[in-house]
């Protein structure tokens, strides 16, 4: 490691503390990671939509004579009426097509993925225990999101078995994740042990 | 199940190859019959850019010989041209898809672009083991032309235009006076409680959005909750705090809470500085908000969009800081650890159909029923799909099979 | 208030503490824990156990380096166990980036066994376009793979005599972070029927196990616990079995306070209800 | 005009998004990306808002002696990152910018991260006690999955058994009736924003 390497290390291993001091309670030094990262994380931020998305989409476009992007560029702006008390109303106009845009976009892309690649897939042959259990589970769990209905009686069994089937689902996905996070921290803790190795030459 | 097979079988795979390298051999292992009948179509439901290519079997492709492998297809731009290899497909299947949409390769021409309208030449030959080719087939020819109508996509459409039909039939309905019966749901009938209990203790309301976009449709059910709350709140002058971390979440929220402040007759009351970009990126955001709660010691915490790893983070937070916790997500990933550590959480459709309950418009609960119409159609289609394949029709199952 | 209500609010600091203690105790010193092996996994073992030097097998190294940290070791440990057994191993790349790292790891490992490129093992390399891929080499391994990675005809290989496609090998075991694993078990399972098995990572797995249920594929390795387990069977172990002691010991410890909490729960129902 | 207009615009845009789809066409893809683009490039501009709105907050609280060194640390940390990143190259191994990136802003967001293994174990303490049928099975399913980890001999073999069950059953039944109602939920709501019955995100005044 060069004593520069070092230097840098030593800032992220003590920022790495800062964070876990915050497990004991919120504290100053946890306050100052925090404000730090927020400050370098939107400076960060702001320089990666610069570099790509502005260059790319403002800057290129204009340079190639892509006139068909001067009305996202002035829908753009329109947001910058924000700045104004009195015509704040025309950012409206660029949410709106933001909104409009992403909902119509939206509408179909649930109607495939979440709806019907589901129902096709659930669709099985009553052949075996498991198959009959697995199309058990989605009906019950969905009859369980019925608005309209009060849950009571054969309905309140129904969706007593939904809910209960949901609970197993959530109880593995609790159970599976443990893992993942574990792994997270463990490689924060080797790498402050190896921090330390380098620190004191093992 | 050849045909599903067969549309998998892209053209560029093994294109570049031509077909002249591999010489036929004369000796050896017997040659399998050529394929006959080669036919050109345009490949339906695309820009213009692929062709179909079918063709009879050889007679030594299940029968005669029994040899053939594979059927390499070759193509050429006049009948007379020189063919060049754009692809294999295996025994049994009569069927190739030539796509090539790129004009350029690396900056060089694509010799393998496929020119909407410009008529190509295809022959087919056998491939058996060895390998040794069957003579090739005489050519076909066809080209490619751009669609108005992806078809493959009819069940989707007619998917979008019932349940459309639905929502705007109940509100329809709604509007003409008709009342909904809808049961209660634990987590919506908390929130009055957990807001009166902000009040009381003269603290704030949190109110996080998530780090999805504001285009993400649970992000903007979402806002529409956050509405309804900043509308229950704003008479009780007690604030609520949306720090976000995507800009026009930002533009949308500030539009949101003044609004509501607005329509509840409290314009006076609406503090712009309560709604704060925190910073971009999810963890730094997860950071500053973990301060907030313990900072201003918010008395009710709301969870409302999309969430990610965060969501632990910021509800054991929140019960560290003793807050009261209402949560709601489409992300299933997410869900155990909110129900799990948040007093009541809206799981899935719950969130979306929480504005309407908040709201109490009939127009708004009109949409839950549809939704609920939905799901029993949902219901009866796996039944009787599930039924129908049992015995052998899978007729519905193909129905709603859409292979895009 | 009693030993349980205090119990039952237990300050969390004290469980941050106990984690925190299991994860640098391994980290400082380095010692075992055996993991517990699943059925799923011993079965893909003892196929690759059971067969017979001489035996082919297919293998898909069909990730690329992002999913290195856990799926190498699967890699590492099947194909040390199979060369130490004398197999014979067919293997491809379906994945664009994953096809350098894979052949680092063969030749190295295959070096060990004094196993060579051609006569021991065959590398195929990489092609785009995974079903169609599958689709064809279920007929023959010259329609996808004319030469393998360096050049050489696949006819002139010694190790691909009398082998033609995927139907002549044992079985094909797959390892892969993407969805290479729907392709094998569609196309690869589905049309040909050769017994598959999969190596994934540890968020695929919840959705793989109903393969197994349904028979579609014979075993499942699910990420780095998976493959300590096939290191632990196989003795050949690396970085799997190294990330056990932090997880069985961090599993355990939550497990653990899960026990206490229901035990402080009934208990002071138990006095509350006298 | 000021509140009808933006209904139509929505209203528009959301239905020709949603005709769009069905047609392959290439003027159909090229409306699809551009329109796409138009998202993009509104967000780039909404960021000066945001970080203007986050920079005047930030100078305010500089003249509070309390808030004060807060708040020079977010300033700090916000302009060296955009001055180092100024250049065109500003991602190259080596520089100033890069080297902010790897040891600040990566090494406490994967501490912040790594805080959830803590979080996982008080979360479970707290909620798994068996007080409802439902609290019940959420713990005995998360304590079955969870005891995968630990060898346990022969018992283990049916442990698993029953874990690959859960996660090919029950938890297949559930994610796919979530991922439904999602979907119905998520397409009423577009539906309503397109019609314009949802408007409150949009504002008056």
């Amino acid at each position: 490691m060069t004593t520069a390497e070092l230097w840098w290390n030593t800032l992220a291993a003590i920022l790495t503390l800062c964070v876990f001091s915050f497990l004991i309670k919120d504290n100053p030094f946890y306050k100052f990671a925090e404000r730090l990262v927020a400050g370098v994380a939107a400076g960060f931020w702001t320089m990666l939509l610069y570099h790509t998305n502005f260059y790319d989409k403002v800057v290129l476009t204009m340079q190639k004579q892509q006139w068909a992007y001067i009305i996202p560029i002035l829908l753009g702006l329109g947001m910058w009426t924000r700045f104004s008390k009195n015509y704040s109303w025309i950012s409206r106009y660029s949410i709106a097509f933001y909104i409009g845009i992403s909902t119509g976009v939206s509408v179909t892309v649930y109607m495939y993925t979440a709806i019907f690649k589901q129902i096709s897939a659930t669709i099985i042959p009553f052949d075996s225990v498991t198959g009959v259990l697995i199309i058990i589970g989605v009906l019950c769990s969905l009859f369980y999101f019925f608005f309209s209905k009060a849950h009571t009686g054969a309905f309140g069994l129904v969706s007593k078995i939904g809910i209960y089937t949901l609970m197993i689902g959530f109880g593995a996905g609790f159970g599976l994740t443990v893992m993942g996070r574990v792994a997270l921290l463990v490689q924060r803790v080797i790498f402050m042990r190896d921090y330390f190795v380098a620190l004191f030459g093992g | 199940m050849a045909k599903a097979t067969a549309l998998i079988l892209l053209a560029f795979c093994f294109a570049g190859v031509s077909a002249q390298d591999a010489a036929v051999d004369t000796t050896g292992p017997p040659l399998p019959a050529a394929p006959t009948n080669v036919t050109v179509a345009d490949k339906p439901d695309d820009t213009g850019h692929g062709v179909l290519v079918r063709w009879h079997l050889s007679a030594d492709d299940g029968g005669g010989l029994d040899n053939v492998l594979a059927y390499e297809v070759c193509r050429a731009d006049d009948a007379e041209g020189e063919y060049v290899n754009r692809g294999v497909s295996v025994k049994g299947i009569g069927e190739y898809e030539d796509v090539d949409k790129s004009p350029t390769e690396n900056g060089n021409p694509n010799p393998g672009y496929i020119v909407t309208g410009k008529t190509y030449y295809y022959k087919v030959r056998a491939m058996a083991d060895g390998p040794v080719y069957s003579e090739f087939s005489e050519p076909g020819a066809g080209l490619a032309i751009e669609n108005w109508y992806h078809f493959g996509k009819t069940p989707i459409l007619f998917g979008v235009i019932i349940f459309w039909a639905f929502v705007v039939y109940f509100i329809f309905k709604a509007r003409k006076g008709k009342e909904f019966y809808v049961r209660p749901l634990a987590g919506i009938n908390a929130v009055d409680d957990a807001i009166g209990r902000a009040t009381e203790m003269g603290r704030p309301i949190l109110f996080v959005l998530g780090t999805g976009t504001a285009g993400d449709i649970a992000t903007i059910a979402g806002f529409t909750i956050l509405s309804r709350v900043a509308k229950l709140t704003a008479e009780y002058q007690t604030p609520v705090l949306v720090p976000v971390n995507d800009p026009v979440m930002f533009a949308v929220s500030q539009e949101t809470v003044r609004t509501a402040y607005l329509e509840a007759g409290r314009p006076d009351t609406y503090k712009a500085e309560n709604i704060t970009y925190e910073t971009a990126m999810q963890f730094p955001y997860v950071a500053a908000v973990n301060g907030i709660m313990l900072r201003q010691k918010t008395a009710t915490n709301f969870y409302m969009g999309v969430f990610h790893a965060e969501s632990l983070i910021l509800a054991e937070t929140g019960n560290i800081a003793g807050s009261i916790q209402i949560s709601g997500t489409d992300q299933i990933s997410q869900l155990p650890f909110f129900i799990a550590a948040t007093d009541y959480t809206l799981i899935g459709e719950e969130l979306y159909a929480a504005s309407a309950y908040l709201s109490k418009e009939p127009v708004q609960v009109g949409t839950l029923k549809a939704q609920d119409w939905a799901k029993a159609v949902l219901m009866i289609i796996i039944i009787i799909g599930a039924i129908l394949i049992s015995a052998a029709i899978p007729f519905i199952k193909d129905l709603v099979t859409v292979n895009i | 208030m009693t030993f349980w209500e205090k119990l039952m609010n237990l300050d969390r600091r004290w469980i941050y503490l106990s984690i925190a203690i299991v994860v640098v105790i391994p980290a400082i010193f380095s010692f075992k824990v055996p993991v517990a092996t699943t059925p799923e996994v011993k079965k893909i073992f003892n196929f690759v156990d059971k067969m017979e030097p001489g035996d082919y097998f297919y293998l898909g190294i069909d990730y690329d380096p992002s999913a290195l940290a856990e799926l190498d070791p699967m890699t590492y440990a099947i194909l040390n166990h199979a060369f130490s057994k004398d197999l014979k191993i067919v293997i491809g790349c379906l994945s664009q980036f994953g096809v350098g790292m894979a052949e680092t790891r063969l030749a190295e490992i295959g070096a060990k066994y004094g196993k060579k490129s051609g006569m021991d093992y065959c590398f195929l390399g990489y092609r785009p376009y995974p079903a169609i891929c599958i689709l064809t080499m279920g007929v023959d391994f010259r329609v996808t793979f004319p030469l393998d990675y360096y050049g050489v005809p696949l006819d002139s290989l010694p190790v691909m005599q009398g082998i033609k496609n995927l139907m002549d090998v044992k079985g094909v075991i797959d390892i892969t972070a993407g969805n290479v694993a729907d392709f094998w078990i569609t196309y690869g399972n589905g049309r040909f029927g050769f017994p598959l098995a999969l190596g994934i990572t540890g968020v695929m797995s919840a959705d793989y196990y109903q393969y197994l249920q349904s028979g579609q594929i014979f075993g499942l390795i699910p990420g780095i616990k998976g493959a300590a387990e096939y290191e632990a069977l196989s003795g050949f172990e690396t970085t799997g079995m190294e990330s056990i002691p932090y997880q069985t010991l961090s599993h355990a410890v939550i497990l653990l306070f899960i026990i206490i909490s229901n035990i402080g729960y009934f208990a002071t129902r138990a006095r509350k209800g006298r | 005009m000021k509140k009808q207009i933006p209904i139509y615009f929505v209203l528009v845009s959301g239905i020709v998004m949603v005709i769009q789809y069905f047609v392959p066409s290439e003027e159909s893809e090229w409306l699809f990306t551009y329109a796409n683009d138009w998202v993009i490039v509104i967000g780039i501009f909404a960021l000066a808002l945001g970080i203007w709105a986050l920079l005047k907050t930030e100078f305010k609280k500089l003249k509070k002696p309390k808030e004060a060194f807060y708040a020079g640390t977010v300033l700090f940390g916000y302009f060296i990152m955009v001055l180092t990143g100024l250049k065109r190259e500003w991602r190259e191994a080596g520089t100033l910018h890069m080297d902010l990136f790897d040891n600040i802003l990566i090494p406490i967001q994967a501490t912040i991260f790594a805080l959830l293994a803590f979080y996982v174990a008080s979360a479970a303490y707290r909620a798994f006690r068996a007080r409802t049928v439902l609290a019940t099975i959420l713990l005995l399913t998360a304590f079955i999955v969870m005891l995968r980890l630990i060898p346990l001999g022969p018992f283990s073999a049916i442990n698993q058994t029953v874990v690959s069950w859960i996660l090919a059953v029950p938890n297949m039944a559930a994610k796919r009736a979530i991922t439904m109602g999602v979907g119905l939920g998520a397409i009423a709501t577009c539906i309503k924003i397109i019609l314009g019955i949802e408007r409150t995100y949009l504002g008056h005044d």
